[in-house]
């Protein structure tokens, strides 16, 4: 099983490198270690995303899925975005996670069998899918520009001033608002896992 | 290029090796320390040619290698791989954790400064912060993998306590934070080198003696040390999550263990008692607020501000485990109480107090 | 009121100490107990009736014609609408605050006496207070939709007031009865207000009197003749004028205070201050000037005749209100807007004293108000009656008493405006001497010649408390001396009310158009018919007491016509009661409960019928809907993709 | 160091946001596919990071402040919700939690 988790990492790998080969239209010989750290990131997160909805535990899943985001956040440093790279670890692989295994943990869920819904409708989901993503990807690939490079971004992009400058000037609002959500939040779990439901 | 990615794995180097040896050393500390309170003797078995150098032997040579050598127990319809993850999940972050901790002032070597810290980050603080979040799976997934309902029960137990405390933990770090106004650690410990009316070293402690405090439970709750050491609490669980544990996974748990005491003690180290600075101590030498002066040589300047910083991590380890022996366990409804009615609120309002006061006067800076 | 505004930051005050009033009597008025509400709601009105005459002493220190200003917030900002809750004090506001705080006041202390069992006490006080609020936010405002802010306030006090004691049902009706008559006149306003927002034009507009002054001259003639038309139709509604006096009269089913404060002395005369306030856009306007004055003569006079016949002493005070109010519309239509400001002043003193004094009566009578079943009351309640006597010389016109200088003042101009004529005069003047008679009536019924008094009322019979003949008193000398700011011209001092107001009323009637010679003659006339009306009435109920009977078995068919107050109620009734009732019953029956709540349940139906078709794909499994999303999503970006 | 083209960011995104839909579509534990909501996500907050970096704008990156906090929101409540279904159903199967079926 490990085995084929390297098979796949490394396939992967190839894959992305020739993405960044094929779509970023750079040379073969220029790829450089960014491009490597990239695609490295890349693959490992797309696999323990499959793991995600492959693994027949919850727990297993669960975990997949806090690597996804640990590998997310640094993906997030790598795109000079570090208060909001620091925040998904807390926030997410820190907190709500936590909260998933500790509620797979209260209800005892072991692995169920069978884990998925029926063969039929899981193919129609898979094609659905693969539509979904051609279509997608059909107008991801209209040309945006490579990144600036690193030294292009301004001093002190994705410092905590910059992000609280933001949120406090332009969407102080939206950030009072979200205050009141999860005021409403809290009192809403309480409320809903302190009684039965009728 | 290639110097710059040496001088950086240097550095995380050294911050690993020095986490695990204090690891170590605080294993020795523990011990000892222990049988001194208890009036023991205490580690003294195992010697070389009959050296036992005051248990050093026993505890840095030949438990480890006790440890390595025993089997390695998996219990039946345990999860395997989670079961063999969990050790590693523990202490992988508490070490990272260390990296953001600066250890000492800028070097300069050629035209080349060095920050004595692994990762210079802008925003070390929360890193910190983040990685001591991570700790909490270790604890559950040793306590899930092992499929048993005492490792479950400590698991669980520890889960619920550490999202507790970190609460606690964040709002004491925000007000710490709002005093210096920065989330660089590198940067407070310089603040913290200013002198309040030319005498007084302005340690974060002066300003915030009550975020010190609640940082203190929270930190030691959060390494679930006595009196929070519920999750392993072993009169009740055997050993809590890492009951079903064994060899060389359970010397990672128990490295764990130590590797928090000594983040805690960096960390209190760094925010409240002025990280590596040395009172009176600037750059090129003493200055006392008298006018006498004492010049030093830089070099020699750095490796005493580095031994100080070593130093009071020390005194706070022991600290640490001084209060493992003088404070008796909380009953979990006492630690949850603690935790939500007594720290949180004090926080807040710590907090809501250093912000008035910061807008009112602005912070030290 | 081109004149330099000088902005001055306490005028909110005025009106917000009794809006406080209201709040507390409102939530805490009925724990705190009487004795707080009896101190706080006058001590409310109190304190704006001081700062009322502050504003006014700080009025008189600027130079003449100049204005006092606040703006307090910019209230509709819409369109090309930007209306400012904003005040604006200059000589006409001033005047009028200072009579509605200040009657006001005493009218309160007065309550505090007079409704001193009553279980509502609070809510009493409460609505009166916002009575106050609203009657200054009226008076005060500089532009017309505040205006009429107060001006629906004050309508909604007195409904509520009407009916205070609403467990009874007459009273309830009066209230409902005043309510909608006043629709139908605000229904007036409301479009006149309109209509000027829509003349106004182009660019945005605050509606401010100033604004609406300067703009006047530019509105197209006939616009301002129906627009001022249509105002005029408020103002006959909320201030009893023919056609829509008949709410006035049932209004008196309130609390005697009310009466006086509300029904006689501020509220009923908003319409003429509007008129006043506007002046500038009436005097654009002939017609409408000879519209109101004749309605303002005929209505005087109407109003005076059926007064004649009353028995209830309330009916017959609120008779000589709505001909009193006739006599202001009559000065405003004639263009002497300072008279009729005048008599508004005026007569809130001596109505409003009279209604006091005869909710003393009625309150030492225990609730008795048919004269026939008083008189000799002199003896028992002296102050009362003598305050009474004053009020009443003043209102019949007897110099050198505040009413004889209004009135002669209006019927001057009646005489003498390029606006009046004769016949407006000899109306006037009709109106003034059956005005003498049926006050002198009441007064000798009432507290003169031999006592008709049942022994079980007579039993309990005292004069009123301090706190009721206070008031009273303080009324009495106003109504005495209060004429005498306003003399005619050429005499002592002249008239020094008029010159105040001067500025405001720019093109107004000034009595120079008289020659003193004429002046004389005309006020000579109206004394000697105020004299005719008492001597009439002496004759009649203390000389001779049988006549009145025998003339009126004399003339059958008029005594029952105005006896019945020419079914002028029975009419409406007729006309307007009747015929929406039935037109109403038949939306009901057949529009509302067959049409309308046919389609109503018909779409349910329908819907009903769909949503049991399409309930099949209500799965409740989460997955379906989530495909089903996907699906959407794909189809889109297929099409866009293929397009 | 350079970095790749954003387009690589935005089909990475699609990747994993794919990879949550169809986890949502087959899964049949209700807290797997709560999870394969949360993917879905992040893919998203990865594009966002992108492009804020691609257009150097912070609006991204609060963006993703704010994308973060209501997912908080949501699980505490979605969490609780499971918790109480499960009381009632005893299951967290989502082809048998069907209470608003017609």
């Amino acid at each position: 099983m490990i085995l084929l988790g390297l098979g796949l990492l490394v396939m992967l790998m190839m894959l992305s490198l020739a993405g960044v080969v094929a779509v970023g239209g750079i040379a073969l010989a220029s790829i450089n270690l960014g491009h490597v750290v990239f695609a490295l990131l890349a693959s490992l997160m797309i696999l323990s995303a499959l793991g995600v909805i492959v693994n027949r535990s919850p727990i297993r899943s669960a975990l997949s899925l806090v690597v996804t985001l640990f590998l997310l956040a640094v993906m997030f440093v790598s795109l000079d975005a570090h208060l909001v790279a620091m925040l998904q670890i807390i926030v997410y692989a820190g907190a709500i996670m936590v909260l998933f295994l500790f509620v797979i943990m209260l209800l005892n869920l072991h692995e169920d069998r069978p884990a998925m819904v029926r063969v039929g409708v899981r193919g129609f989901a898979g094609l659905v899918g693969t539509l979904f993503f051609l279509g997608a990807v059909h107008f991801l690939m209209r040309p945006l520009g490579a990144l600036p490079a690193a030294g292009a971004v301004p001093p002190g992009f994705g410092t905590i001033e910059q992000l609280a400058e933001q949120l406090f000037t332009r969407s102080l609002l939206a950030f009072e608002v979200t205050s009141i959500l999860l005021l409403v939040a809290i009192v809403g779990a309480v409320v809903l896992a302190k009684r039965k439901l009728a | 290029m290639g110097i710059e990615v040496g001088i950086a794995t240097i550095r995380a180097l050294v911050v690993i090796l020095m986490v695990l040896s204090l690891a170590g050393v605080l294993g020795w500390i523990e011990r000892k320390g222990s049988a001194l309170i208890q009036d023991r003797i205490g580690a003294n078995r195992a010697s070389i040619f009959g050296v036992a150098a005051a248990g050093l032997v026993n505890t840095l040579m030949a438990d480890p290698l006790k440890f390595l050598t025993k089997e390695d127990i998996l219990p039946v319809r345990a999860d395997r791989l989670l079961h063999t993850l969990a050790p590693c999940v523990n202490l992988f972050p508490v070490i990272v954790a260390f990296a953001a901790i600066p250890f000492g002032d800028a070097i300069t070597i050629g035209e080349r400064t060095i920050q004595l810290q692994a990762i210079p980050l802008n925003v070390g603080m929360l890193y910190v912060l983040a990685m001591l979040s991570l700790g909490v799976y270790g604890v559950v997934l040793g306590g899930w993998a092992s499929n048993d309902r005492l490792s479950l029960l400590g698991g669980i137990r520890g889960s619920a306590q550490m999202i507790s405390y970190e609460i606690g933990m964040g709002l004491s770090i925000v007000a710490i934070v709002m005093t210096f106004g920065t989330l660089d650690l590198q940067e407070m410990v310089r603040l913290q080198g200013h002198l309040i009316h030319g005498w007084l070293p302005a340690w974060g402690i002066l300003y915030q003696p009550l975020a010190f405090l609640i940082f203190l439970c929270t930190g030691i709750a959060e390494s679930k040390r006595v009196p929070f050491d519920l999750p392993e609490g072993e009169s009740e669980l055997v050993s809590g999550y890492f009951t079903e544990y064994s060899g060389i996974k359970y010397l990672m748990f128990f490295m764990t263990d130590f590797a928090e005491v000594a983040v805690v003690a960096g960390l209190v180290t760094t925010l409240f008692f002025g990280g590596w600075q040395i009172p009176y101590l600037l750059s090129d030498g003493f200055h006392f607020p008298g006018g006498a002066a004492l010049l030093l040589p830089r070099l020699l300047v750095v490796l005493l501000q580095v031994a100080a910083f070593m130093v009071k991590v020390l005194l706070f380890c022991w600290l640490q485990i001084l209060l493992r022996w003088t404070l008796p366990r909380l009953r979990y409804d006492q630690l949850m109480r603690f935790g939500w009615r007594g720290l949180l609120p004090l926080a807040l309002a710590n907090m809501l107090a250093t912000a008035t006061v910061v807008l009112a006067v602005g912070g030290p800076t | 009121m081109h004149a330099a505004a000088t902005p001055v930051q306490f005028l909110w005050l005025i009106p917000a100490l009794p809006a406080l009033g209201v709040l507390l009597n409102i939530f805490v008025g009925p724990r705190a107990g009487r004795g707080a509400v009896n101190f706080v709601s006058p001590a409310v009105v109190g304190v704006s009736f001081a700062l009322a005459c502050y504003t006014f002493m700080r009025l008189l220190d600027l130079p003449h014609g100049a204005a006092l200003v606040q703006d307090v917030y910019p209230w509709i900002t819409a369109g090309t609408l930007d209306v400012h809750v904003a005040f604006h004090i200059d000589a006409l506001s001033g005047v009028m605050i200072s009579i509605v705080t200040g009657v006001g006041f005493l009218i309160h202390v007065y309550s505090t006496g007079y409704m001193h069992e009553d279980a509502g006490y609070a809510r009493y006080f409460a609505y009166l207070n916002l009575f106050m609020f609203s009657m200054l936010l009226l008076v005060m405002a500089d532009s017309l939709p505040l205006m009429f802010v107060g001006w629906e306030g004050v309508g909604v006090c007195s409904y509520l007031l009407i009916g205070f004691w609403y467990d009874k049902e007459a009273n309830a009706s009066a209230g409902k009865k005043a309510f909608v008559v006043n629709r139908v006149g605000d229904a007036g306003f409301i479009l006149g207000i309109f209509l000027i927002f829509w003349t106004l034009g182009p660019g945005t507009h605050s509606l401010r009197f100033t604004e609406i002054a300067a703009y006047a001259s530019k509105i197209p003639p006939h616009t301002v003749t129906v627009i001022t038309l249509l105002l005029f139709v408020g103002a006959t509604g909320k201030s009893a004028q023919l056609p829509l006096y008949v709410w006035l009269p049932d209004a008196m089913a309130g609390p005697t205070p009310v009466s006086a404060l509300i029904h006689a002395a501020t509220m009923v005369t908003a319409g003429v201050y509007m008129i006043a306030r506007l002046n500038f856009l009436y005097i654009l306007s002939p017609t409408s000037m000879t519209v109101v004055a004749t309605i303002g003569a005929l209505t005087a006079l109407f109003a005076a005749t059926i007064g004649l016949m009353q028995n209830d002493i309330k009916k017959v005070l609120a008779y000589s209100t709505i001909s009193q109010l006739g006599y202001m519309f009559l000065g405003v239509g004639v263009g002497a807007f300072s008279s009729g400001i005048f008599h508004l002043m005026t007569h809130a003193f001596f109505k409003g004293l009279l209604f006091l004094g005869s909710g003393s009566v009625i309150h030492g009578m225990s609730g008795e108000q048919d004269m026939q079943k008083m008189g000799g009351l002199r003896s028992y309640m002296p102050i009362t009656c003598w305050t009474f006597f004053a009020g009443t010389l003043a209102i019949a016109g007897f110099p050198p008493f505040a009413g004889f200088f209004s009135k002669d003042a209006i019927l001057g101009a009646a005489y003498g405006s390029e606006h009046g004529s004769v016949w407006l005069w000899v109306l006037g003047l009709l109106a003034a001497g059956l005005t003498s008679f049926y006050m002198f009536r009441l007064l000798f019924l009432t507290f003169f010649g031999e006592c008709r008094i049942d022994e079980h009322a007579k039993h309990h019979l005292h004069e009123s408390p301090a706190s009721m003949t206070m008031p009273l008193i303080v009324l009495a000398i106003l109504s005495l001396i209060g004429g005498w700011i306003g003399l005619p011209e050429h005499w002592l001092w002249g008239d020094r009310f008029g010159e105040f107001l001067a500025p405001i009323f720019s093109g107004a009637y000034a009595s120079e158009h008289l020659s003193a010679g004429t002046e004389s003659v005309l006020m000579g006339a109206s004394v000697v018919a105020a004299a005719i009306g008492f001597g009439v009435a002496y004759l009649f109920y203390l000389v001779q007491p049988g006549l009145p009977m025998l003339l009126a078995w004399k003339a059958k068919g008029a005594y029952n016509l105005i006896f019945n107050k020419y079914y002028v109620d029975e009419l409406y009734d007729l006309l307007f009661v009747r015929s929406t009732l039935a037109l109403s019953t038949f939306f009901w029956r057949a529009v509302d409960s067959e049409v309308i709540d046919g389609l109503v349940n018909g779409t349910a139906r329908v819907v009903n019928a769909n949503g049991g078709l399409w309930r099949r794909l209500q799965t409740g499994n989460v997955q379906h809907y989530a495909i089903s999303m996907l699906l959407g999503a794909v189809v889109i970006l297929g099409y866009y993709a293929l397009r | 160091m350079t970095l790749v083209p954003i387009q690589l960011y935005l089909i990475l995104g699609a990747v994993l946001f794919t990879i949550g839909a169809v986890g949502v579509l087959v899964r049949r534990n209700v807290i797997v596919i709560f999870m394969s909501i949360e993917l879905m996500l992040n893919a998203v907050n990865l594009v966002f990071v992108a492009f804020a970096r691609q257009w150097q704008s912070m609006e991204g990156q609060v963006t993703v402040f704010f994308v973060m906090t209501v997912a908080a929101a949501e699980a505490a409540v979605g969490l609780a919700i499971i918790i109480a279904a499960f009381r009632n159903r005893e299951t967290v199967n989502a082809d048998e939690l069907n209470f608003l079926r017609w």
